[in-house]
């Protein structure tokens, strides 16, 4: 008789400390960062230049920004191609509408509020009829491009002087573009790591299903990172009119590729329910390395695009496999 | 259901009402859009998107998709085209097998990708798609292969006729449509692709063998975009490293997903594609003539392709049945 | 008949199986006899349907080998056992919604090169008269998207009827079937006996095993205790040896105080599902909920929580009519509900045990915006002491436990949001002995304490043990409603059993 | 320490490029000057950014850059100013940020491009008839420079008063788009004589669409095209004419007047000139604008051999 309140094995047992501490995806991009840097000032001596670096993550501040919030929406299983298309729209919008004389102030609301309008019709389309958001998103990214296009056609749009000249102003002697990242990073990762909405997007993304009959308003926390996807890529856009000073309908062009690398080097898993923000982070960073350096380095930009799409390969791959060896 | 109803209920006949409509609006405001030589028009703009969109019909069916076809089909003409420049002494006609043999490897390593590491084709294709197309500007040192290196007689593909004034490209994707139509109807491993995207879990418990129906899928897909690509040297005269086959896959899900194809997978008919193909085909012969700027294209496009998602979510809906009303579903 | 003296044609040795480093099925060994019928018994979770899928090539086994035709031979996947001429017709059919039925039918047995032509003509000639030897009027060029359970399951004996396989395992194919769809089924299947080939019938249903089977093997606890012709025993018997111990010794939930009207539904209808639903729960009171696999139970617990509301009726809590569009709605109003479905509805499988246990009482762990990890901790450490979960950590992923302990471990994330009606499907469906019996007491806790429980499940012993009173569902109604005086086994059966329009009593 | 220069183009695998990197890399060898071509992979508005800054990390002494935009650069080019470095648009200003560059070099004076494309084409025509013209984007600001002249030029001229201007068509610089785009214009206009395509894509779509309906006869295609991409058309008589400049000495030119002007044997002033190897006297025009050639250099049949371009 097996009348024993034991079966035969309860749990597994758990895995050593350092495992846990170190075989993990920000673990990998970290290590990739340092390695990153290293190989970079061997490349060339302007490397270690961090005014120079600083100055070209300001270019990279805005896909990388959006970056962030995606990172929650890949975490809560959803994933949103369409904020690089999003950032020229609204920015365009903003120009536009700007340039037909209303106030400076109100123009930007317009722009944001465009983001928050794309974001929401997302939303709408994937929770409300229920349709995979990489294909919703894949249309909408041509949409938005192509309305952006029809206001701005192809010529560029000038935004007011006194708009211009973001990635001029320092703080502390570092562009506001890289604070402001570091800001959001900062706030996102309280969310995610310390907050109730932070921890229901994690249960949200590791199984649905659980997550609502749990108790968790799964549609409503979906909604609200669409919405924060729209809002904090219209913030993208305008940021970029200001660095730019003109916009033009092809603002981004190809970004979300960037956004997704970055989320995916940081160790989010694509199918959701794990990464972190810090990830995220370290990734931003990581790429911008990498790509000035190859710039610097006078690497044809044919590489570049063999090197971002190994590395998107790679990271996933790696990422599958780190998350397929601690989980039993 | 009689027949008639059922014929009605069909996306096929949904798809072909708008074009009827469609041409018949446009037909109102310039009569010249309803003459043969608009026809000829409409035709001429649709073979590489036809070919590329059968390819990538199969993917969606399986419950994939290919992002990477427009840098497959760049990267296919450019060997092509380079074969043409630096070695003239090669029969040109052989450019043909080189480019689709070279579709369908490039196609073959998304698949197995997807496959052995079980990852999502989206992110992988997304990759190869940066990939490819890097590969393309190496191999070229990022160089355009001229209008002059393009053998006459390909070019002359896109012009002369064998019958009826229609061009062979045009014969060849119609082919390639026919073939396809034998190959999902009416071949075990076609119908095998169907069932995998209908049902992905019981695949295998159906003696499935999920990787190879993957891997055909997606060597079908490159090797339909190699065929695309020695048909972009055909039509355009001219291979460039940056431009060619970009952005074809978007143009290329726009066809499929209006023609019906469901993206859940399982779904989808070679006859409705066809339809999706030469409905974007009369939109964009329509603009120019109707005097409606080429920016708006895009917009029109990312319209179409939500609109028909919506549409198909709610025939979906509508015909829901008692196991989709499952909450897990 | 006497298939005694016939040939083997499948024998397993040793077989065993281990999921997740739990074993399953251990030490099987069984010998299958051509030309006969032959019955697996065995409780819920006994291992039956695993054995079936380790000879059709679904699983393989851990240890241990299978002979064919004296052959040892590697059953690696469906492919080589369709191959070897074996069928099985799944538990729960299994179907490719956007193809026909024709198709649906031959899929997986047809032969040949991956470019063969597909013989449409004699494909739909053979499915048409292939369902007209079971009686059953279904368009093979039709989907199989929107067909019952029933047709389905239907579909699914006609693929292995049109199969030539000489190894046929049915795995519970009457649950969801009408009585004259089973009296076809049976006459086919002793044809097909008669023919030569092998059945294998899986069936809770013992009248059903008696009619139709040569032998029958018992399964308990993933090991086969017995193996003899149906003849040579008596449903005593049978039972005694599937359960291990006479009936008598499931211990009684204790009387207890009975209370007001904790939970009452009125008229609750969602078409297609279940219809005219009507009962009440008091407090202290565990109400049994029994019937038929796909009688609709799960789908009414459903629509109470409020994950897929009903169209009609009405909810009363605690005496006040209320609206519950979500399960966020129907905790606040002080519900819970254990889903039978774990890995899908219960577990977050990659989350640690912690958070799985307070994932439904946020506001506890965190009261002002941030969570507090000590309070998280005290509340998950607190639920492991008091139903005995075991783990190595907390901090573990809830993956890696037991399936019991995962159970119990839902089980304290309901109770942390201090429930006043409980709903429990299949509570223990998947669970070992032990922890069955740790779980029977903590329902009678629970009601003692003077909360409302209603207990779906389809163990009979079970309900009839801890149950004031039994409600059965049949096809989607309620058929009837017995106090525990009344419930027996029969009377459960009998109004569990669909009837065919006109014949019901 | 031999002079650094860069040259960034609009993006790679653009042919026309090629020739202009020959010009500069012929004239580096000959200064004893360290060359380098660099572009990003795709032309769009700020793709050029981050390479402009990577050369100025580098400490490089002359930028000449094909901008990708009129004004999105302006803060970059400003900061690479202000290093010190002398920055040349060559090939394509940033019409109307004239203060962020030091000079620009052009092939030819912009304004004699439209009188010359309608003299051409009316000589394709006999001065009669309807034509249209198939340009890039609606907003690319040389070809609407060019298409503002041809307008002038058939108002004021009465030499091409029977010639009619019907539409203005444009084709994206996409060869799909040209495509459709000339052959809206065949259908709408069943009486055109004559199209001016004043951009190389353009043209050659243009050309194909005439000689796949074998209307070389009746529509004559005209414009700005590259030898190397129309020299089959020439060949079967689709297209008589076109013309265009020379890119190569584009970039030859850069380079002199660079090494000029850093070691100061040239003035960057309105009105100041200097000599050039092969080139000969060349000006320096208002807007410190600069250009290779008086006039627009015509291919036929006798001459497109000539040119390997
Ligand atoms: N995945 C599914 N797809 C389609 N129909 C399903 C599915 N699961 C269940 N059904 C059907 O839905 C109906 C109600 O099922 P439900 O699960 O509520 O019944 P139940 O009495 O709870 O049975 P169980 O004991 O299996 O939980 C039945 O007809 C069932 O067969
Ligand atoms: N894929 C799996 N992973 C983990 N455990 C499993 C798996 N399949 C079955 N089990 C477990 O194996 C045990 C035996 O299950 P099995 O389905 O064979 O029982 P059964 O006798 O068919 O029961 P039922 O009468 O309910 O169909 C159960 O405890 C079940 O939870
Ligand atoms: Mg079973
Ligand atoms: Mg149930």
């Amino acid at each position: 008789m097996t009348e024993t309140s034991a079966t035969a094995r309860d749990a597994a047992p758990p895995r050593p400390l350092w495992q846990v501490l170190l075989i993990r995806p920000e673990m990998m991009t970290l290590i990739l960062l340092l390695v990153g840097i290293f190989a970079g000032s061997q490349l060339s001596e302007f490397f270690l230049d961090t005014d120079y670096i600083l100055k070209s993550f300001t270019l990279s501040a805005e896909f990388a920004m959006v970056a962030l919030v995606l990172t929650l929406v890949i975490i809560a299983g959803e994933i949103d191609l369409s904020p690089a298309a999003n950032m020229a729209l609204s920015a365009c919008l903003f120009a536009w509408v700007q340039a037909a004389g209303v106030p400076l102030p109100l123009a930007v609301l317009v722009g944001l509020g465009a983001g928050l309008a794309m974001g929401a019709l997302n939303g709408a389309l994937v929770i409300g009829l229920q349709i995979p958001s990489i294909i919703v998103t894949i249309g909408t990214l041509i949409l938005y491009r192509g309305l952006a296009q029809i206001i701005a056609g192809d010529k560029s749009i000038r935004v007011p002087e006194s708009f211009v000249g973001i990635n001029d102003v320092m703080v502390a002697g570092i562009p506001l573009p890289v604070i402001l990242f570091c800001l959001l990073a900062l706030v996102l990762g309280l969310l995610l790591g310390t907050t109730i909405f932070g921890r229901q997007i994690y249960l949200v993304g590791t199984n649905e299903v659980a997550a609502r009959h749990a108790g968790v308003r799964s549609a409503r926390i979906r909604m609200i990172l669409f919405l924060m996807m729209g809002l904090v890529s219209a913030v993208a856009g305008l940021m970029t009119a200001s660095r730019l000073g003109s916009v033009r309908y092809d603002l981004g062009l190809g970004g979300e590729l960037q956004m997704v690398l970055m989320a995916m080097l940081g160790g989010t898993y694509i199918f959701g329910g794990r990464g972190t923000i810090l990830g995220t982070f370290l990734a931003a960073w990581l790429l911008v390395i990498v790509t000035t350096g190859m710039i610097v380095a006078n690497v044809l930009p044919a590489w570049q695009l063999c090197v971002l799409g190994l590395l998107l390969i790679v990271s996933i791959i790696a990422t599958n496999l780190i998350y397929s060896r601690t989980q039993r | 259901m009689t027949g008639w109803r059922s014929l009605l209920l069909r996306r096929e006949t949904g798809i072909a009402v708008m074009i009827v409509l469609f041409c018949l609006a446009v037909g109102a405001v310039k009569p010249q859009f309803l003459t043969l030589n608009s026809l000829r028009i409409i035709l001429l703009l649709t073979p590489l998107i036809l070919i590329g969109a059968m390819g990538q019909m199969l993917v969606i069916v399986a419950r994939h998709v290919d992002l990477s076809i427009g840098s497959i089909l760049g990267l296919t003409a450019m060997v092509a085209g380079m074969m043409f420049r630096y070695a003239p002494e090669v029969p040109w006609p052989l450019a043909f097998p080189l480019a689709i043999g070279l579709g369908a490897v490039l196609g073959l390593v998304n698949g197995a990708l997807v496959t052995l590491f079980r990852l999502p084709a989206i992110i992988v294709t997304l990759g190869t798609l940066s990939l490819y197309r890097g590969m393309t500007f190496i191999i070229s040192d990022a160089k355009q292969i001229d209008r002059q290196y393009v053998p006459s007689a390909l070019k002359a593909m896109s012009q002369t006729s064998p019958v009826f004034g229609i061009p062979w490209i045009i014969f060849i994707a119609f082919g390639v449509a026919l073939l396809t139509w034998w190959f999902a109807m009416h071949t075990r491993i076609g119908r095998q692709v169907f069932a995998l995207g209908s049902n992905p879990v019981a695949a295998p418990l159906r003696g499935i063998n999920v990787t190879r129906v993957t891997l055909t899928v997606f060597a079908i897909s490159g090797a339909l975009s190699g065929l695309a690509g020695i048909m972009y040297a055909s039509r355009w005269g001219f291979v460039n490293p940056s431009n060619t086959g970009n952005g074809f896959e978007f143009q290329v899900i726009a066809a499929v997903v209006i023609g019906g194809v469901s993206i859940n997978g399982g779904v989808g008919t070679v006859p409705g594609v066809v339809l999706g193909v030469l409905l974007l085909g009369c939109v964009s012969a329509a603009l120019p003539l109707l005097g409606i700027p080429g920016t708006t294209q895009s917009a029109i496009y990312g319209a179409v392709i939500l609109i028909a998602l919506v549409i198909d979510r709610m025939v979906r809906m509508q015909g829901r049945t008692r196991g989709t009303q499952r909450a897990g579903a | 008949m006497d298939s005694g003296s016939n040939p083997v044609l499948l024998s397993a040795r040793g077989i065993a199986k281990q999921f997740a480093g739990v074993e399953v099925l251990s030490d099987v060994s069984l010998d299958l006899r051509r030309g006969e019928i032959h019955a697996l018994l065995g409780e819920n979770g006994a291992g039956k349907s695993t054995f079936a899928k380790i000879i059709a090539g679904v699983h393989r086994p851990t240890r241990g080998t299978l002979v064919l035709n004296g052959q040892e031979v590697d059953i690696a996947n469906p492919i080589v056992a369709q191959r070897l001429g074996i069928t099985l017709i799944h538990q729960e059919p299994i179907s490719f919604p956007d193809l026909s039925v024709a198709e649906n039918l031959v899929l997986g047995r047809d032969a040949g090169a991956p470019l063969a032509r597909v013989p449409w003509a004699r494909m739909l000639a053979e499915a048409r008269a292939t369902m007209g030897l079971l009686g059953v009027s279904i368009d093979v060029t039709r989907p199989m998207r929107g067909l019952s359970i029933a047709d389905q399951q239907m579909v699914e004996i006609a693929r292995a009827l049109a199969s030539d396989s000489r190894l046929i395992l049915m795995d519970e194919p009457t649950a969801p079937l009408t009585p004259k769809e089973v009296a076809t089924l049976f006459t086919i299947a002793r044809r097909l006996r008669d023919e030569g080939r092998t059945v294998i019938f899986i069936s809770h249903r013992l009248e059903e095993v008696r009619a139709l089977c040569d032998r029958v093997t018992i399964f308990r606890d993933g090991r086969k205790v017995a193996t003899e012709p149906t003849a040579a025993l008596a449903d005593a018997d049978i039972i005694r040896l599937m359960i291990g111990r006479p009936l008598k010794e499931y211990l009684h939930k204790t009387k207890t105080q009975v209370g007001d009207v904790a939970l009452k539904v009125t008229g609750l209808t969602r078409p297609g599902l279940f219809r005219d639903i009507s009962f009440q729960v008091r407090r202290g009171e565990v109400v049994g909920l029994a019937g038929l696999v796909g009688a609709g139970r799960t789908d009414v617990a459903q629509a109470i929580f409020g994950i897929a509301p009903a169209e009609q009726g009405s909810i009363e809590v605690a005496g006040r009519p209320v609206r519950i569009p979500d399960p966020a709605a129907a905790i606040a109003l002080g519900l819970a509900f254990v889903p039978e479905d774990r890995a899908q509805a219960g577990i977050f499988r990659s989350l640690p045990v912690d958070q799985n246990i307070t994932a439904a009482v946020p506001r506890r762990i965190a009261p002002v915006l941030f969570i507090r990890r000590a309070v998280e901790r005290a509340l998950a450490v607190e639920a492991v002491k008091r139903l005995r979960i075991r783990l190595a950590t907390l901090r573990q992923p809830i993956g890696e436990l037991s399936g019991g302990n995962q159970q119990k471990a839902i089980l304290s994330r309901w109770l942390l949001t201090d429930p006043q009606v409980l709903i429990l499907d299949e509570p223990t469906r998947g669970i070992d002995i032990g922890v069955k019996a740790e779980f029977y007491d903590r329902i009678g806790e629970l009601a003692a304490d003077g909360r409302a429980i209603l207990l779906i499940s389809s163990e009979l012993p079970e309900l009839l043990a801890l149950c004031d009173r039994i409600l059965v569902m049949s096809e989607g109604r309620l058929t009837a409603e017995l106090p525990r005086a009344q419930a027996t086994q029969e009377a459960i059966m009998q109004a569990a059993v669909p009837r065919l329009q006109g014949v019901a009593a | 320490e031999p002079l650094k220069i860069v040259y960034i183009g609009k993006n790679t695998g653009n042919p026309y490029f090629d020739s202009i990197t020959g010009g500069f890399e012929d004239a580096c060898k000959s200064l004893g000057c360290e060359f380098e071509f660099v572009a990003p992979a795709t032309a769009e508005a700020t793709s050029q950014i981050p390479f402009i800054e990577a050369q100025i990390q580098r400490g490089v002494n002359v930028i000449g850059i094909a901008p990708n935009s009129p004004d999105a650069l302006n803060e970059v080019l400003a900061s690479a100013r202000e290093k010190g470095i002398l920055v040349l648009t060559v090939n394509g200003d940033i019409t109307g940020s004239e203060q962020y560059r030091d000079a620009t070099i052009l092939p030819v004076n912009f304004d004699i491009v439209g009188r010359d494309q309608v003299e051409l084409v009316g000589s394709l025509i006999g001065y009669e008839g309807e034509i249209a013209i198939l340009s890039a984007t609606t907003e690319a600001p040389d070809q609407n420079k060019w298409i503002v002249g041809m307008n002038e030029t058939l108002k004021s001229d009465p030499k091409y008063a029977k010639m009619k201007l019907v539409a203005t068509v444009y084709g994206d610089d996409q060869p799909e788009k040209s495509t459709t785009e000339m052959e809206a214009l065949l259908a709408n206009f069943p009486n055109l004589k004559g199209v001016i395509a004043p951009t190389t894509v353009g043209i050659a779509a243009a050309a194909q669409v005439v000689q796949s309906r074998g209307l070389a006869e009746t529509v004559k295609v005209t414009g700005l095209g590259l030898p190397s991409e129309m020299r089959d058309f020439i060949k079967d008589g689709t297209v008589t004419a076109f013309q265009l400049w020379s890119p190569y000495n584009e970039g030859w030119l850069a380079v002199h007047f660079a090494k000029g002007v850093l070691d100061g044997s040239i003035k960057n002033e309105v009105g100041g000139t200097f000599e050039v190897p092969n080139l000969g006297t060349i000006t320096i025009n208002p807007n410190n604008s600069i250009n290779t050639q008086a006039e627009l250099t015509t291919f036929d049949a006798k001459n497109i051999d000539e040119f390997n371009f």
